[in-house]
C-alpha cells in the first residue's frame, strides 16, 4: 500500500505552509564534495546514542531522551514532517486547511497507511493519539503544546481540530515528536506500553537504557526511503566509549561527538564529522524578579562581559555560531538580520554597571553539565572574562542529578539549553511570554507579550516579519537570558555510511530521520 | 622494538628513582638529629624514595603560587595546545596552563584528601576504640550501624548524600569522610579488640582511668601501626573516590584544579593516544606508591620481623 | 558443627534486619533528594499541572510512611513492585541485570582471585626481593589510577583500531560462553586490575605476619622447603583475613562497578541504580539496594563461615 | 661415654644478632663436643645464648641472627660450608628439634598425625601409611592416651603435656641421631613436667639418640643430662659431667646459680585473732556464665603478711584475684576490706578503694603499655590518686625508681622495651607502690624470670612489705617461691581450697594428697631424684 506518491509534496492550498522554511543547512564538509551516490538497500545501521535512560518508557508522553526521540521517528510517522530543507510537508496527512481565523484546522489523512501490526490507520487513531496528551489529568510532557486544542472530530478521513485561539503555525505543532500516530484501542485510548507504529522500521526488541533493534517495515508507504534492513540503537553514555565504538567499527554512527576532542576524532581514518547548526542554543537565564537581576543595567553589564567568540571556540570547539541574546537562530524564517551582534566589551559592561549604581558585582551562577555540555566550563570562562569589568562570578557546581527540578527556575542565575522550536512563535510562547510554562527568567514585558499574540494570527508576511524583528530586539536588549551561542549538532559517522545532499538542521540525526534518509555506500 | 625502548626507559627510571632515594637518605642522615638519622639509616631504598617524593609533593603544595608559572584559572592559550616553551605541558580543554594546574592541584587534592582521611580516621578510630573498650550494647549498636552503612555501595551512597547536601567542598569532605570512617571503624575495632585484653589496659581500668584516657593513652598508641598502614591506602582511595564522583558529575567545584577531575576532564584524550591525562593520573599513582612504600617500611619495623 | 548453623541462622536474621534498615535509609535518602519522580521524569518539560497529575496517578501524594509501609508489605509478600517509569516489574528489570552483573563479577573474580593469591604468596616467599617490590609497586600503581582511566588505557591498547578486543561489552540475547568471555574480557580485566592489589597485599601481609610464629620455625627446622613452609604451614592459618578481603572485593565487584559498566556499555545493575536514583524511581532504587545489601551481607556471612571452617579451633571444639 | 664415636663438634662458634643497624655478638666462641647417644645439658639464664647454640647445631640461625665464625661439624658434614639444601636434608631427618612450647610450635591448622608424617614422607624415609603406623607406636611409647586415635586430633584438642610428648614423638619420627630439646618442660605444671621428663628420658635412651637439652632449670637438667655446660652471656663458664657439676661446681657463677634456692624470709609471728584482716574473702563462688570456677572460697590476708595461693593451671587462683580486684563480680560471697564490704564491680568502687588494692602482673611485657615512658607509667597513679603534679610528681617518680633500685635520672625517660625482664617487673612493682596501697596482689610475678633475677624481686618485695606495712596475696604455681616468701599458704585445685594454713604447717606432713603430689613433684637437685620418685610412685600404685 505504498503507491501514494501523488500526494507527496506541499499542498499549495494550505496557508503559510509553503514558505515555512526554517533554516538552511549549515554543513561543515571538510572533505569538500558532499557524499552522493544512488541509494541502495541493505545492511544494519548501528547508532551509538549519548542519551538514553533505563527509565525511558514507550509512552509518547514521557519521551525525553535522545534515544526515545530517535526511536520515535524511526518507528513512527507524524501528521506533518519537517523536510530536510526546513519546509513543512505532510506526512500521514495528505494536506491541511485552516479556517480564516486559523482556529479550525482540517487535516485530510493519507489512506491505506499500514501499521507494523498490519492494521490500517484511521481518523480514530489520530484522535486517540492526540487525546493521549490532552485533558485535565494529562501527565504528558506534551500537554502544554496541545492545550490550545479544544476539540477533535473525525469526518471520514478528515480530522478537524478546533483551537481556542488562532494559530497560523498549528501544522508545525503536529510534527512534534510527542505526537506520533499509533493505533487506537477499542475504548479510544492508545496502548501506552505498545510498540506499534506506522514508521519505516518496526521495533523488534527494546531494553530501556540499553538499546533497541528495529527491522524494516515491509509495508512502509513512503517510497525511496528506509534503505536499511535493520537499525540498532545502542545507548553509550560515555563520550570516550562512544567514540571508541565508532573508531573501532562497532557502530556506524554516533549522535553526539565529544566537542573537546572532535578535532582529534576528525583526523581518525574513515570517520566523518556531521555538524549542523540549527535552533539549538545555550543560555544563562537570570531571574528578572530577583535582585540584582531585576535591574536591566545589571543584565546588560553581564551580557557585555561574556566573551561569545571564546565560548564558541572553546566550548563548542568552533561548532556553532554566536548568539545574540535571543532564541531565534540565523537560519530561521524571521531571524532579525538588522540586529547588531553583541560583542565582548568590558568597558560597556562597566558603563552599565555604573548605570546600575554599582562599582562591582558579586553573583553566583548555578550550573551543572546537565544544563548543557560544557556548562561548567562556560561558567569558568564567563567568570574569567567578567572579572575584567569588576564582576565576580562565583560558579557553583550543582549535581547533574535533579538539575532541572531543583536548580533550573529555582536559583536566580543558572544555565539552560533549548533544542529550539521550528517557529519563532512556538519558541517565544514556550519560554518568553508572561505565564508561559517555562518562562525561565520570569520576565514580563507588556509590549512583547502583545506582539507575540498579534503575530501568531497575523497572516501578512511582512507585518509578521516586522513584529518578530521587534520581538527579537526586545528580548535581546531587555530580556533576562544571556544567549551566547547557538550550538551545532555534532555527530560523526563512518565513511561506509552515505547521506543525502541536504541534511536537515531542525534537529540532530538529520532531523531524527537518519534511518529513513541514509543508506550504506557500496 | 617499542617494547625494548619501553624496557630501557623503565630501567632508566627505576635507576634514577633508586639513586634519588639513596641520595635523599644520605642527605637526611647527614642533616637530621641523631635519633632520626639512626632511623633513616634503616630505611630501605623504596622508603627513602617514598619519603623524598612525599617531601617534594609537600613542597609543591605549600609553595604552589611560587612554583607555578601561571595562575590556577588564567586562560593563557588556546585549548589543548601541545607541549611548548611557554606552556611546558601544554594547555587543557579551556586553554589553561597544564603545568600550573597540576601544581595547584597538588595543593587542593592532597590537602582535601588529607583532611578527609584525617577526619575519617578521627571519627572511625575513636568510635572503633570506644566500641572495643566499652563493649556491650555500645559495641553492638555501633557495629550494626556500621554494617548497615557498609551494605550500601559507597559510590552510590556518596552520590545520594552529595545530591542531598550539595557538592560544596565542605559537604564533600564530610560525606566521603563519613563513608570512609565505617571502614576505619571496622579496622580500629578489630585491632583494639586485641589490645583491650592486654594486662596494661586492665591495669588502667582498675586504676579507675576514664574512657578518654584509656582510648588516647593506653589503646591508640598501640593501635597506630595498622591504622597508619590503612591511612596510607585510604588516603589514596580518597583521590579515586573524588575522581569517580567527578566522572559521575559530582566532583570538585570548578575552577579548582584537582587531579581526579583533571584525569576525568582530559581522559578522552587517551583514546587518541595523547598522554596528557596520564600526568594527573601519574601524580596520583606516584603519591600512592610513595606513601605506601613508607607505610610498608614503618609496618615492617613495627612487625618486629628482623629479616631484611 | 551445630554452632556454625547457629551462627549462620543468627547472622541471617541480623542480615534481614540490615536489609530492612538499608531499605529505610535508602527510602529516606531518596525522599530527601530534591525533586520527586514526577518532576524528574518530566524534566525540563514539566509543568505544574502535569506534575500534579502524574503524582496523583502514581500515588506519590500519599504520605511518606504509607508509601514505605505499602512497599514493605508488598516486598514481604515477595512482590518488588513495578517501575514508576515504565511499569515493568522490578523483579524482571533487576533479574536481567543481576545476571549480567554476577557474570561479570564472577569472570573478574575468576581471574583476580587466583592471580592475587599467587602473587601474594610469591611476594611473601620472595619478600623484599626485587620481584616483591616490583609486584607491590605495580599493584599499587594499578589501584591508584581511576577505574575509568584504566579502562580507557586498556581500550586504547587492546581495542580500538586494530586491537583484538571489542571496546563495548554489550551483546544481544544469550551469547555463547566463549563469546561472552571474549566480549567482556576488557571490563573483566579492568576490574581485575582494580581489585588485585588489595587482595595481593593482604595475602602477602597475612602470610608474613605469621612467619615469626614458632610453628613456622618448627616447619623450617623439620627441613621443609620454603615454598612448602608458606603453602602448607603459613597459608592455612592466614586464610581468615584473606577470605575476608576477598569477600570485600567480591562485594565491590557486584555493587561498585557502575563506572566500568558505563565505560564498557555493559548493562549491569549499577547503571540501572544510577538512572533510577536520578529519576527517583523508588521501587527500582529500593529493589536494587536490597540486592546490593543482600550481596554484601551474604558475602560477609560466607566469608565468616569459611574463615570459621578454615580454623580447626573453631569447628572442632575440645 | 667418651669412648663412643663423636657425632657433633662445634669449635669457636660465633653468632651475631642485629639490633637496630648494628651486629652484636651474642655467642662468643663456644666449643662443644657430643658423642653418639650422649645427652648434653646446656644451662644458663636468659641471654646466655643457649637456644641460639642449640639451633646453630642444626646449621640454623634465626631471622636477624647470623653465624659469623667457628666450625660446626655434624657427622663429618660441615654445616657452615654446606648448601642450604644439604642442611635442609639433615633437619628433621638426622637432627630434630623439640621446642619450648609445643602448643605454639604445632601448626594449629593440621592434625598431629599429618604433622608427624610430614617429616618422614617429605624426607623420603618412609611412606605415609608406614609413618602413621610408626606414629601410633611412638605415641604408645610416649605413654600418650589412645595412641591409635590421638594423632587424628588437632593440637588445640590435646593438653599441653600430651602435646609436648607428641612433639618429642614427632622429633623421633625419622629416628634422628641428634635431638635438640629447647626447654621442653618450662611451660608445664610441675605434675605434668614429671610425666614428660620421664617419657623423654625413656625414649632417648631406647633409641640411643644423642641430645642437647637446653634449660634454665638445674634440677631438671640434673635428671636428663650426662654432662652439663654452663653458659653466661654467650660464653662458656664451665663444663663437667652431671654429678661432678652438681656436687662440685668450680666457678663462682655456677655456685651462685646453685645457691638461688636458699632464700627464705624470716618467720613472722602469728597474727592476733582479733586483728581485722586487710582483705577478707568470704564464701566466694564465682565463674563465667553458669560455670563456677571458684567454689566457696574463704581466706584472710593481714597487714605485713603474705598469703600464697598455690595451684596448677585451671585451679582458679587467678580467678580469685579477679574477684578481689572487682573485674569479676562473684555469684555469691563478698570481699571485705578492713572489715567493710567492697562493691563487687570495680566500676562501682571509689577511687580510694581502687587505690588501696593494687596488682602486679605475671608478664611485665603485657602489663606495661609499651608506648609510655616510665615517667608516665609510674607517675600516673601518683598523679591520679595523690594529685601530684609538676615538680612534686617528678620527685615522687624518681623516689619510686630509687625504691626499686633503678637509677632515676637514667631510667625515667625510657620505654619498657629499653629494659630487661627483671627491670620491667620492678616497674610493675613501682607502679603498684605509687598508689601507696595497703594491699598488693602479685600474680606469678617471678615465673617468667630467671632465678637470680626472681630472687632479687622477691627480696625487694619482702623489703617493701616491712617498709610500708603491705599485705600481699601471692599467686604462684611454684612451691619454691612459696617456701621463700609466704607466711600462709592456700592450696587450690579445680576451684576448691584443698588445704590452707601457716607455711610451716603446710610443709610438714601429713598433707592433703594433692598437696603431697605437688610437693613431691618439685624437682630436686639430685640426679637420681626422678628415678627414685618414679620408682616410689610405681611402688605405691603396685601395692
Amino acid at each position: 500500500m505504498n503507491s501514494l506518491t501523488g500526494s507527496r509534496g506541499p499542498s499549495r492550498r494550505t496557508v503559510l505552509q509553503g514558505s515555512a522554511a526554517i533554516g538552511t543547512a549549515a554543513l561543515i564538509t571538510p572533505w569538500g564534495t558532499p557524499l552522493r551516490a544512488e541509494p541502495v538497500r541493505g545492511g544494519t545501521l548501528r547508532v551509538g546514542m549519548a542519551h538514553g535512560s533505563t527509565t525511558d518508557s514507550m509512552d509518547p508522553g514521557t519521551w525525553d531522551s535522545g534515544f526515545s526521540i530517535l526511536q520515535a521517528h524511526t518507528s513512527n510517522n507524524y501528521l506533518s514532517e519537517i523536510a530536510a530543507d526546513g519546509s513543512l510537508i505532510p506526512e500521514l496527512a495528505e494536506s491541511w486547511e485552516a479556517s480564516a481565523d486559523a482556529t479550525t484546522w482540517t487535516f485530510t489523512l493519507r489512506s491505506g497507511v499500514q501499521y507494523h501490526s498490519g492494521h490500517v490507520m484511521t481518523a480514530e487513531d489520530v484522535i486517540a493519539s492526540i487525546n493521549h496528551h490532552r485533558g485535565e489529568d494529562s501527565t504528558s510532557a506534551a500537554a502544554p503544546i496541545v492545550a490550545d486544542i479544544t476539540d477533535i472530530t473525525a469526518d471520514g478521513m478528515n480530522v478537524i481540530f478546533t483551537l481556542s485561539a488562532g494559530n497560523a503555525d498549528f501544522p508545525f505543532v503536529m510534527s512534534d515528536y510527542h505526537l506520533p500516530i499509533v493505533p487506537a484501542q477499542a475504548d479510544g485510548s492508545i496502548d501506552a506500553a505498545g510498540t506499534d507504529g506506522c514508521g519505516p522500521y518496526a521495533i523488534e526488541e527494546v531494553e530501556s537504557g540499553v538499546g533497541s533493534r528495529l527491522v524494516r517495515h515491509d509495508g512502509y508507504w513512503k517510497p525511496n526511503s528506509a534503505w536499511f534492513d535493520a537499525v540498532e540503537l545502542i545507548v553509550i553514555h560515555d563520550n570516550a566509549a562512544r567514540q571508541n565504538a565508532l573508531v573501532s567499527g562497532e557502530v556506524d554512527y554516533i549522535d553526539t561527538a565529544d566537542l573537546n576532542t572532535v578535532h582529534l576524532l576528525e583526523r581518525a581514518p574513515g570517520i566523518e564529522i556531521l555538524s549542523v547548526t540549527g535552533t539549538q542554543h545555550y543560555g544563562l537565564p537570570m531571574d528578572t524578579r530577583a535582585a540584582p537581576f531585576d535591574d536591566i543595567n545589571v543584565r546588560m553589564a553581564l551580557k557585555f562581559s561574556i566573551d561569545r567568540q571564546q565560548l564558541v571556540d572553546t566550548i563548542l570547539n568552533g561548532h556553532g555560531t554566536l548568539g545574540n541574546d535571543h532564541p531565534i537562530g540565523p537560519g530561521q524564517r524571521f531571524f532579525n538580520t538588522e540586529l547588531e551582534q553583541r560583542e565582548y566589551d568590558p568597558d560597556r559592561a562597566q558603563f552599565h554597571l555604573r548605570e546600575a549604581g554599582l562599582e562591582s558585582l558579586d553573583v553566583d551562577i548555578h550550573l551543572a553539565d546537565a544544563a548543557f555540555a560544557g556548562a561548567m566550563d562556560t561558567g569558568v570562562l564567563f567568570a574569567e572574562s567578567a572579572a575584567a569589568s569588576g564582576i565576580n562570578i562565583n560558579v557553583v557546581r550543582e549535581p547533574n542529578d535533579g538539575y532541572w527540578s531543583n536548580v533550573w527556575m529555582q536559583e536566580p542565575f543558572v544555565g539552560t539549553y533549548w533544542s529550539g522550536r521550528p517557529t519563532a512563535d512556538w519558541m517565544f510562547s514556550t519560554a518568553y511570554t508572561d505565564g508561559a510554562p517555562w518562562n525561565e527568567t520570569y520576565w514580563s514585558h507588556e509590549r512583547f507579550n502583545m506582539l507575540v499574540t498579534s503575530a501568531r494570527s497575523e497572516l501578512d508576511e511582512d507585518l509578521r516579519r516586522e513584529q518578530y524583528f521587534e520581538m527579537q530586539q526586545i528580548v535581546s536588549d531587555e530580556g533576562g537570558t544571556i544567549i551566547p551561542m547557538f550550538a551545532a549538532y555534532v555527530g560523526a559517522h563512518s565513511d561506509t555510511l552515505a547521506r543525502p545532499e541536504q541534511i536537515a538542521t531542525n534537529w540532530r540525526n538529520d532531523g531524527q530521520r537518519i534511518a529513513e534518509r541514509w543508506w550504506f555506500a557500496t | 622494538m617499542g617494547f625494548i625502548i619501553g624496557l630501557v626507559w623503565f630501567v632508566v627510571v627505576i635507576a634514577i628513582a633508586m639513586a634519588a632515594g639513596l641520595l635523599f637518605r644520605f642527605l637526611m642522615v647527614q642533616i637530621c638529629p641523631k635519633g632520626i638519622a639512626k632511623e633513616m639509616r634503616t630505611a630501605p631504598m623504596t622508603a627513602s624514595f617514598g619519603m623524598l617524593m612525599i617531601l617534594i609533593y609537600i613542597i609543591v603544595a605549600v609553595f604552589a603560587p611560587l612554583i607555578a608559572p601561571f595562575s590556577e584559572t588564567e586562560i593563557v592559550g588556546r585549548e589543548y595546545d601541545a607541549w611548548n616553551n611557554v606552556n611546558l605541558l601544554g594547555t587543557d580543554n579551556l586553554g589553561r596552563d597544564m603545568l600550573s594546574r597540576l601544581i595547584y592541584a597538588a595543593r587542593n587534592t592532597v590537602g582535601i584528601a588529607f583532611i578527609i582521611t584525617a577526619l575519617a580516621f578521627f571519627l572511625g578510630s575513636i568510635l572503633g576504640l570506644l566500641a572495643a573498650i566499652v563493649g556491650g550494647w555500645v559495641d553492638q549498636a555501633l557495629s550494626r550501624t556500621v554494617d548497615v552503612l557498609m551494605a550500601i555501595p559507597s559510590l552510590i551512597f556518596a552520590m545520594l548524600l552529595l545530591t542531598i547536601f550539595g557538592t560544596s567542598v565542605v559537604s564533600m569532605i564530610i560525606v566521603i569522610a563519613l563513608i570512609d570512617s565505617t571502614r576505619v571503624f571496622r579496622l580500629a575495632r578489630s585491632v583494639a579488640m586485641n589490645i583491650v585484653v592486654m594486662d596494661y589496659v586492665e591495669a588502667a581500668k582498675l586504676r579507675g582511668e576514664g574512657l578518654w584516657r584509656l582510648i588516647t593513652r593506653e589503646i591508640l598508641p598501640n593501635a597506630m601501626a595498622p591504622l597508619v598502614a590503612e591511612f596510607g591506602l585510604r588516603f589514596c582511595f580518597v583521590f579515586l573516590m573524588i575522581s569517580a564522583l567527578s566522572f559521575l558529575g559530582l566532583g570538585m567545584q570548578p575552577p579548582t584544579a584537582d587531579w581526579g577531575s583533571m584525569v576525568k576532564d582530559n581522559a578522552t584524550l587517551i583514546t587518541f593516544g595523547d598522554i596528557t591525562p596520564l600526568l594527573p593520573a601519574g601524580a596520583i599513582a606516584l603519591l600512592t606508591v610513595s606513601v605506601n612504600f613508607v607505610v610498608d617500611w614503618q609496618l615492617h619495623r613495627a612487625s618486629g620481623l628482623k629479616e631484611q | 558443627m551445630s554452632h556454625i548453623w547457629m551462627m549462620i541462622a543468627q547472622r541471617l536474621a541480623l542480615g534481614l534486619v540490615t536489609l530492612l534498615v538499608v531499605s529505610l535509609i535508602i527510602f529516606l535518602g531518596t525522599e530527601l533528594l530534591p525533586g520527586d519522580f514526577a518532576q524528574e521524569i518530566l524534566g525540563q518539560a514539566a509543568t505544574p499541572e502535569t506534575v500534579a497529575a502524574l503524582r496523583e496517578q502514581l500515588g506519590l501524594n500519599d504520605p511518606m510512611h504509607i508509601r514505605y509501609v505499602g512497599w514493605l508489605t508488598d516486598v514481604l509478600r515477595g512482590d518488588l513492585g513495578e517501575s514508576l517509569a515504565n511499569g515493568q516489574s522490578v523483579a524482571d528489570l533487576i533479574g536481567r541485570r543481576l545476571g549480567n552483573t554476577l557474570s561479570l563479577a564472577l569472570y573478574a573474580a575468576a581471574i583476580a582471585v587466583p592471580l592475587s593469591l599467587s602473587l601474594g604468596i610469591l611476594a611473601a616467599l620472595f619478600r623484599n626481593s626485587f620481584f616483591d617490590r616490583v609486584a607491590n609497586a605495580s599493584a599499587l600503581t594499578s589501584i591508584s589510577f581511576p577505574e575509568f582511566f584504566v579502562a580507557y588505557i586498556l581500550i586504547f591498547w587492546l581495542a580500538g583500531a586494530g586491537g583484538p578486543f571489542p571496546s563495548m561489552a554489550n551483546f544481544r540475547g544469550d551469547p555463547s560462553l566463549g563469546d561472552f568471555l571474549y566480549r567482556t574480557f576488557l571490563p573483566a580485566l579492568t576490574l581485575t586490575l582494580v581489585v588485585t592489589a588489595h587482595m595481593m597485599r593482604m595475602t602477602r601481609a597475612a602470610i608474613i605476619n605469621l612467619l615469626a610464629s614458632p610453628y613456622i620455625e618448627m616447619a623450617r627446622l623439620k627441613g621443609m622447603k620454603p615454598m612448602r613452609v608458606i603453602i602448607r604451614h603459613a597459608l592455612p592459618n592466614a586464610l581468615a583475613p584473606i577470605i575476608n578481603v576477598v569477600a570485600l572485593n567480591l562485594a565491590y565487584l557486584i555493587t561498585g562497578v557502575v563506572v566500568v559498566e558505563v565505560v564498557f556499555v555493559y548493562p549491569g545493575l549499577g547503571q540501572l541504580m544510577v538512572d533510577s536514583v536520578s529519576a527517583r524511581d523508588m521501587p527500582v532504587v529500593q529493589g536494587i539496594s536490597l540486592v546490593f545489601a543482600a550481596a554484601f551481607v551474604l558475602l560477609n556471612l560466607t566469608a565468616d563461615v569459611l574463615a570459621t571452617l578454615s580454623n580447626p579451633r573453631l569447628i572442632h571444639r575440645r | 661415654m667418651s669412648d663412643q664415636e663423636i657425632l657433633l663438634t662445634i669449635k669457636g662458634l660465633r653468632i651475631e644478632g642485629r639490633a637496630d643497624e648494628e651486629w652484636l655478638e651474642i655467642v662468643k666462641g663456644v666449643d662443644l663436643t657430643l658423642h653418639k647417644g650422649e645427652v648434653l645439658g646446656l644451662i644458663g639464664e636468659s641471654g646466655a645464648g643457649k637456644s641460639t647454640i642449640g639451633l646453630a647445631a642444626m646449621g640454623f640461625a634465626r631471622d636477624g641472627c647470623r653465624i659469623s665464625g667457628g666450625e660446626i661439624l655434624f657427622d663429618g658434614i660441615n654445616l657452615r660450608t654446606s648448601s642450604e639444601a644439604e642442611r635442609r636434608a639433615l633437619r628433621g631427618k638426622r637432627i630434630a628439634y623439640v621446642a619450648q612450647s609445643a602448643a605454639a610450635s604445632f601448626n594449629p591448622a593440621h592434625k598431629l598425625i599429618d604433622q608427624y608424617c610430614e617429616g618422614p614422607v617429605e624426607h623420603g624415609v618412609m611412606g605415609r601409611s608406614e609413618a602413621e603406623r610408626d606414629a601410633t607406636e611412638l605415641y604408645a611409647k610416649m605413654q600418650l592416651p589412645e595412641p591409635e586415635t590421638i594423632g587424628f586430633r588437632y593440637p588445640h584438642q590435646v593438653s599441653g603435656g600430651q602435646l609436648q610428648r607428641a612433639m618429642t614423638a614427632m622429633a623421633m619420627a625419622c629416628r634422628p641421631d641428634l635431638i635438640i630439646f629447647d626447654e621442653p618442660t618450662t611451660a608445664l605444671d610441675v605434675t605434668t613436667q614429671i610425666e614428660v621428663l620421664s617419657a623423654i628420658r625413656d625414649i632417648v635412651e631406647q633409641f640411643n639418640t644423642a641430645a642437647i637439652y637446653i634449660t634454665h632449670d638445674l634440677a631438671v637438667v640434673a635428671q636428663m643430662a650426662d654432662k652439663i655446660k654452663v653458659l653466661l652471656r654467650g660464653e662458656e663458664v664451665e663444663e663437667a659431667d652431671t654429678r661432678t657439676m652438681l656436687a662440685n661446681p668450680s666457678k663462682d657463677y655456677t655456685k651462685s646459680l646453685w645457691a638461688v634456692r636458699s632464700y627464705a624470709r624470716a618467720e613472722q609471728p602469728p597474727v592476733d585473732s582479733d586483728v581485722t584482716p586487710v582483705v577478707s574473702v568470704r564464701g566466694v563462688t564465682a565463674g563465667y556464665g553458669t560455670v563456677d570456677v571458684l567454689k566457696n572460697i574463704n581466706f584472710d590476708i593481714h597487714a605485713k603478711r603474705t598469703v600464697a595461693v598455690v595451684g596448677e593451671s585451671g585451679s582458679g587462683k587467678s580467678t580469685a584475684a579477679r574477684v578481689i580486684t572487682g573485674l569479676l563480680p562473684p555469684h555469691t560471697g563478698e570481699i571485705l576490706f578492713n572489715g567493710t564490704a567492697l562493691p563487687p564491680d570495680y566500676r562501682k568502687r571509689s577511687r580510694e578503694q581502687l587505690r588501696q588494692a593494687q596488682m602486679i602482673y605475671q608478664s611485665a611485657d603485657t602489663a606495661l603499655n609499651p608506648k609510655l615512658r616510665l615517667r608516665e607509667l609510674i607517675g600516673r597513679p601518683a598523679q591520679m590518686y595523690l594529685g601530684l603534679n609538676g615538680k612534686a610528681l617528678e620527685t615522687r617518680t624518681k623516689d619510686l625508681l630509687s625504691l626499686i633500685e633503678l637509677e632515676p635520672d637514667d631510667y625515667i625517660d625510657r620505654l619498657p622495651s629499653e629494659l630487661s625482664g627483671g627491670q620491667k617487673q620492678r616497674i610493675g612493682i613501682a607502679r603498684a607502690l605509687a598508689a601507696e596501697p595497703q594491699f598488693i596482689i602479685c600474680d606469678e610475678v617471678t615465673s617468667a624470670l630467671d632465678q637470680l633475677v626472681a630472687e632479687g624481686i622477691l627480696k625487694l618485695l619482702d623489703k617493701l612489705q616491712s617498709e610500708f606495712n603491705l599485705a600481699y596475696m601471692f599467686i604462684t604455681h611454684d612451691l619454691a617461691t612459696v617456701k621463700a616468701i609466704a607466711d600462709e599458704v592456700v592450696v587450690m585445685k579445680e576451684g576448691i581450697v584443698v588445704e590452707q594454713g601457716p607455711k610451716a604447717q603446710m610443709f610438714q606432713p601429713p598433707h592433703d594428697p594433692y598437696t603431697e603430689l605437688l610437693l613431691s613433684s618439685v624437682a630436686e637437685m639430685d640426679p637420681d631424684w626422678l628415678t627414685n620418685l618414679l620408682e616410689e610412685r610405681a611402688g605405691l600404685t603396685a601395692s
